[in-house]
């Protein structure tokens, strides 16, 4: 009996979670919603990326719900937490796509990406995804799409700066070891190297680092004329204090990141003159962004980082898709959308006007940035590609 | 040799932090045989409460200080003992250990939750300045740090060796029945060093977070660096959790310069296991006192 | 001066002690013996407050102390060196013998009341500086016994004292006791070398299953034929 | 009697996971897959923690070690038994080699050290991307084949892992009703007394660490197929700690514990979903809560709840 007895509890446990578990959700669908999930990141490693790209996303199922939806239907969209976790993220992506999802929202992280893409892609269901990492649209996936350029699309742009105009002849790297980090760090070295400029400091850092005092020695020893940072934002902040200290005076250009204005409010002065590349960001001169930007500090209460818009712009391209073909019909969603190109102006939620190839990459204009005072200021502009 | 010395005296600025974290986890552990399991989120935490003093009650700094310090003792030094390790009596063992992996998570999301998942920048208390040694660049910050964390653990060996207060808290944490029959108030020196970690985690957290930023993830790593710097020097030794601090915050800076940067977390590990096997009672520690 | 009547007291599920009565005349030695289990070292934690007494009562002189905290027994004039190693070993001889004296409420006194005990034990003073830990088995005990003296007690409970001295050594304890007898002190004592502490005793208690089984003059349990079998000849023989 | 009646529950209970995952969709059968997964992976430290008495956080890394071979191996084309096998052995001799510190030291001590050994293996399977594909990790395992049946399918996948956790259940109950088993557990009671029997301390401790790694490799040998995705972070000490937690908050020592664990653990996020972001909160408060209470853990509360008519019945006898 004492060996039974936590058997049959256990059973129960099992299969009281279970109910619990698929009956939620499948109830949302009637005849007048249309059930939009959110699969991201909204605890571990990929929170503070994933959180945002929900909130934006939710901006704008309320705005088009209340503008009367897509087609005379309301959105659904319920959160889904892959706890950072790529199988946590492929068994909620199956949940979803069980439940009747029409397009899938996330996940931002390459790594979950990589594996739940899979699901949507089996059952041909559309999924746009916050991930950057290059090999994301080179699988020949139909069913996946971008909501910002992949880091491939920024290389080419970013190693004529540093041939074209700071001329330079070596380089430093300093790159975070995780699949954001390496991915740009291959692709960087790569091209820069085939432009004929030699990589004299190759230096791999770890996520959550705080003691960059080697890794700034190090590139200072080198004798390289700029560096490229690839970080993530707490550790570009803590690299840019740590250059400022050893007074390390070579231009530093990164990715998105490094001009990101929550770099410079934790570097401080330390972020003066900082170069960046940027796609999609939030301290964009362009008046659609600081117009998203502002709403979503009003209705959040604080700001949000490019994967914010990522997540508002993802919804709207499904309304303006869905739109265009007339239907929710997944497949027809899917072949539309390869080769669209979504104008700004006819089509404001898009923020920026935005295209897609047949891979399912993005692309849009883009900006090199400098902090200045403080703010980072557009110093020149860089056009689709 | 320039370099040389900046990565020496930059990671000597890093382990002193370690330093601080490490001795109050070893005061614990040897009041309460309680490995604390959450050491790293309360070195995180107090930086917030200071957060929250600045911007959620609009005080003036030395006012959210003050708040934030009274409050982390409170929190992680009573409370802490008093809801989490008190209840498992004498010998938590396993349990305990359990208890306090939960509460790590419990303060992480709590923090994450309530105040916000990115990262924050934190006051500096301390001048922002530079200078240089030998061609190498030091900042007064890093130095104070060092000398702070010098003067703590200065202060702590002599408040135990030189007070009465303080050897009765030897005794009540080396051989708590002896303590006890000798009329040494066995429980209220427990909650000292429980009150102590908590003093020495809060000076942790504002000496750092200036530069580490506040952040709520910011424990995970600090946290199992206290627990290495801690066995690594001995941690029946208030000295030696110093020592093994600023040893993991050096060797781990020369190793990233000199060795290898992709494995670089690896050296401390490493050094960890070794002395495990070989010298468990760490560099500094001394063999009569009890393993647990 | 203690006054023990039908204690009872044990751990979690088990009972030792099974209704002890026992009165101790003031200044004498009073030697415990009985068979191993009989609860003798037990007797000591529950009178000391270290373990709780379920039923009875105990009274010292003409108070009720039964379940006070060892602090408040220390206060009152009674002292307790348990068996085994007792000493802080990190702490030095002359801070392990400050610690003997925490709970005196004027502490002005604790530095010429170490000077008067070194002065009874010339071998604490000569190592007054060194680490507890490093003396040796002996050394420790008498600084154990030097640090229970520190409150001038009225009452000493005192077990095993013997365990691991050499005889010299335990002849020297054995007098110890006895000049503090002498001096009014009341000594209660387990031994296991029990002829030659009843020998310095006054009285003799016989402790079996946790009841008193005897209570006698130390001549007369020495005496008794039927003790002797069952109680002394062991001792000496083991 | 109660051989019998544990015979009827366990045949009632494999009979409920055979029909758990008919008709409810693939997303329920990959979540009783990746529960099996993480049982097998727990009954392994249970064994190592709760029979044998020495802790262990480096289970993931062992679970690692098994997704990592049976990933290499089946992307190579050779079939997954291959694969499975290398892992299991491979983390049986791993399994041995640390088990020799747990010969010096326990308790904390050895816990810091499979600690570290857990960061050692991430930073190994990271950086070692010529074997392991480092940060970007290995993708696209295919699923094994029985005969002609191939398991791709999510359903056919599931009976596959149930058939696999049940087999390993059965070795399991084999293991610790046999004179090892009672060995294991008088080890954990008192060694002196255990060494004092004859047993021979040394082999014991080895080989608890050996076979209880070795289940975490078996474990992984599922999840590479299961997810059909690895990377060195679903194989780091959080990991390692989470699989501490699934069998302590089970019930250390107690056959279903992991089991029991590892279902709360994957079924509570989704039975907590309304409670969104306090998810985590609670349920770190509610192993506070259990450990402070009930060091025992669910079972060793189903325990006393069940012992307390009992007591009452025997108290009014008396």
């Amino acid at each position: 009996m004492r060996g039974f007895m936590p058997m049959r509890r256990a059973a129960v446990v099992a299969i009281a979670g279970a109910l619990v578990a698929w009956h939620a959700p499948a109830q949302a669908q009637n005849n007048k919603t249309v059930l939009i999930p959110c699969v991201c990141e909204l605890s571990g490693a990929g929170a503070v990326s994933g959180t945002n790209y929900r909130d934006g996303a939710h901006i704008a199922v309320n705005e088009i719900n209340a503008a009367g939806g897509i087609l005379g239907h309301k959105i659904v969209m319920h959160d889904y937490d892959t706890q950072t976790n790529p199988m946590v993220s492929r068994a909620l992506v199956q949940k979803v796509v069980d439940a009747g999802a029409y397009v899938v929202m996330g996940t931002v992280y390459s790594g979950s990406t990589d594996v739940n893409m899979l699901v949507t892609e089996h059952a041909g269901v559309p999924q746009i995804t916050g991930s950057e990492a290059p090999d994301i649209t080179q699988k020949g996936d139909p069913y996946i799409f971008r909501t910002s350029s992949g880091s491939e699309k920024d290389i080419p742009a970013l190693v004529d700066y540093f041939t074209q105009t700071l001329k330079v002849k070596k380089v430093a790297v300093e790159w975070v070891q995780n699949d954001f980090g390496k991915g740009g760090h291959d692709l960087f070295v790569q091209a820069i190297r085939k432009a004929g400029v030699q990589v004299v400091a190759d230096v791999p850092s770890e996520q959550g680092q705080v003691d960059f005092s080697p890794d700034v020695a190090k590139i200072k020893q080198s004798g390289a004329q700029a560096v490229f940072v690839y970080v993530n934002e707490e550790e570009a902040a803590r690299f840019l204090k740590e250059a400022k200290k050893q007074a390390l005076t070579v231009p530093l250009v990164g990715d998105v990141t490094l001009t990101d204005q929550k770099v410079i409010e934790l570097a401080g002065p330390a972020a003066e003159g900082a170069i960046a590349h940027v796609g999609l960001t939030v301290s964009a001169p362009v008046p659609s962004i600081q117009e998203f930007v502002a709403k979503f500090r009003k209705i959040y209460h604080h700001n949000t980082d490019h994967n914010g818009i990522k997540g508002y712009i993802g919804v709207y391209a499904i309304k303006y898709v869905t739109e265009m073909i007339g239907t929710f019909d997944r497949k027809a969603f899917a072949a539309k959308m390869h080769g669209l190109t979504l104008d700004a102006k006819k089509y404001p939620g898009m923020l920026l006007t935005t295209s897609w190839d047949k891979t399912g990459e993005l692309s849009r204009e883009s900006f090199m940035t400098q902090v200045k005072g403080g703010k980072a200021v557009v110093i020149a502009t860089i056009p689709a590609n | 040799m320039a370099q040389f010395l900046q990565v020496l005296l930059s990671g000597l600025a890093t382990g002193s932090i370690y330093a601080l974290a490490a001795v109050g986890f070893s005061l614990v552990w040897q009041a309460a045989q309680a490995v604390n399991f959450a050491q790293g989120e309360f070195v995180m935490l107090p930086a917030f409460l200071v957060l929250i003093g600045e911007h959620w009650l609009h005080w003036p700094l030395w006012a959210a200080l003050l708040f934030g310090f009274a409050l982390s003792i409170l929190l992680l030094g009573l409370a802490f003992k008093r809801l989490i390790v008190q209840p498992f009596g004498p010998d938590g063992g396993l349990p305990l250990v359990i208890a306090t992996m939960a509460l790590s998570i419990l303060l992480k999301e709590a923090v994450k939750t309530f105040y916000g998942a990115e990262a924050e920048p934190f006051p500096s208390l301390l001048p922002n300045g530079t200078f240089h040694v030998g061609g190498a660049v030091v900042s007064v910050r890093d130095v104070l740090n060092l000398l702070a964390a010098l003067a703590v653990v200065l202060l702590l060996t002599l408040f135990l060796d030189r007070t009465k207060t303080g050897r009765q808290m030897q005794a009540a944490a080396q051989n708590p029945g002896v303590a006890e029959i000798l009329g040494v108030d066995v429980a209220r020196m427990t909650l000292y060093a429980f009150l102590l970690n908590a003093a020495l985690a809060a000076v942790a957290s504002f000496l750092i977070t200036p530069v580490y930023l506040a952040k709520f993830s910011n424990g995970e790593s600090l946290g199992i660096v206290a627990f290495i710097a801690a066995i690594i020097g001995g941690f029946n030794r208030i000295r030696g959790a110093l020592v093994g601090g600023l040893l993991i915050g050096v060797l781990d800076n020369l190793t990233a310069t000199y060795v290898t940067l992709s494995y670089r977390a690896a050296l401390p590990l490493v050094l960890l296991i070794a002395v495990i096997l070989w010298r468990p009672q760490g560099l500094l520690g001394d063999e009569e006192a009890r393993i647990v | 001066m203690l006054e023990l009547s039908d204690i009872r007291a044990g751990y979690a599920d088990v009972q030792i002690l099974n209704g002890v009565d026992l009165a101790l005349r003031p200044a004498t030695i009073t030697t415990v013996i009985g068979p191993n289990g009989a609860g003798k070292s037990t007797l000591f934690r529950a009178i000391f407050g270290l373990i709780r007494v379920r039923s009875g009562s105990i009274r010292f002189g003409a108070e009720e102390i039964t379940n006070e905290k060892p602090a408040r027994l220390l206060a009152r004039g009674i002292a307790y060196v348990p068996q085994g190693r007792n000493v802080v070993a990190r702490l030095s001889v002359r801070h392990n013998l400050e610690l003997g004296a925490v709970t005196l409420a004027d502490q002005s006194l604790v530095a010429p009341r170490i000077e008067a005990v070194m002065d009874r034990f010339p071998a604490l003073r000569q190592h007054q500086a060194r680490k507890a830990g490093d003396l040796s088995g002996g050394q420790q005990k008498l600084l154990e016994i030097a640090r229970a003296l520190l409150l001038d007690p009225k009452l000493l409970l005192i077990d095993e004292p013997s365990i691991g001295l050499s005889p010299n050594l335990v002849r020297d304890v054995f007098k110890v006791l006895q000049g503090l007898r002498d001096a009014g002190v009341t000594v209660l004592m387990v031994e296991q070398n029990t002829k030659a502490a009843l020998a310095i005793s006054d009285d003799g208690l016989v402790l079996e299953l946790g009841r008193a089984r005897m209570h006698a003059p130390a001549a007369q349990l020495l005496a008794d034929p039927a003790v002797g079998r069952l109680f002394l000849g062991a001792a000496i023989e083991g | 009697m109660r051989g019998h009646r544990e015979a009827i529950g366990v045949a009632v209970v494999v009979a409920a996971l055979i029909v758990a995952p008919l008709g409810q969709g693939n997303y329920i059968a990959y979540l009783l897959c990746s529960w099996l997964m993480l049982a097998i992976a727990a009954m392994g430290l249970n064994l190592t923690l709760g029979y044998a008495g020495r802790i262990s956080l480096a289970q993931a890394s062992f679970i690692g070690i098994g997704a990592y071979a049976t990933s290499i191996v089946t992307l190579a084309h050779y079939p997954w038994v291959l694969g499975m096998a290398v892992g299991v052995v491979l983390c049986f001799v791993v399994g041995l080699l640390l088990g020799f510190p747990a010969l010096r030291v326990r308790g904390h001590y050895l816990a810091f050290v499979t600690l570290a050994f857990n960061s050692l293996f991430f930073l190994v399977a990271r950086n070692e991307d010529w074997l392991t594909g480092g940060t970007y990790g290995l993708s696209g395992m295919p699923r094994p084949r029985i005969g002609p049946v191939s398991t791709s399918g999510q359903l056919a996948f599931y009976y596959f892992t149930l058939a696999v956790a049940l087999l390993a259940a059965v070795v399991l109950r084999l293991i610790v009703r046999s004179p090892w088993g009672r060995a294991f557990k008088a080890l954990r009671e008192n060694e002196v007394r255990a060494e004092s029997l004859g047993l021979d301390v040394r082999r014991l401790t080895l080989l608890a660490f050996a076979i209880g790694s070795a289940y975490g490799g078996l474990a992984g040998a599922i999840e590479a197929p299961l997810v059909q995705y690895i990377d060195p972070g679903s194989f780091d000490v959080v990991q390692s700690l989470s699989l501490l937690l699934m069998v302590v908050v089970g019930g250390l020592g107690e056959f279903w514990g992991p089991v029991l664990g590892s279902a709360v653990a994957v079924l509570l996020p989704e039975a907590l979903r309304v409670t969104a972001a306090y998810y985590l909160m609670l349920y770190a408060i509610a192993v506070i809560l259990l450990m402070t209470r009930c060091p025992g853990g669910l079972i060793g509360l189903a325990r006393r709840i069940a012992a307390r008519p009992a007591r009452r019945r025997g108290a009014a006898v008396s």
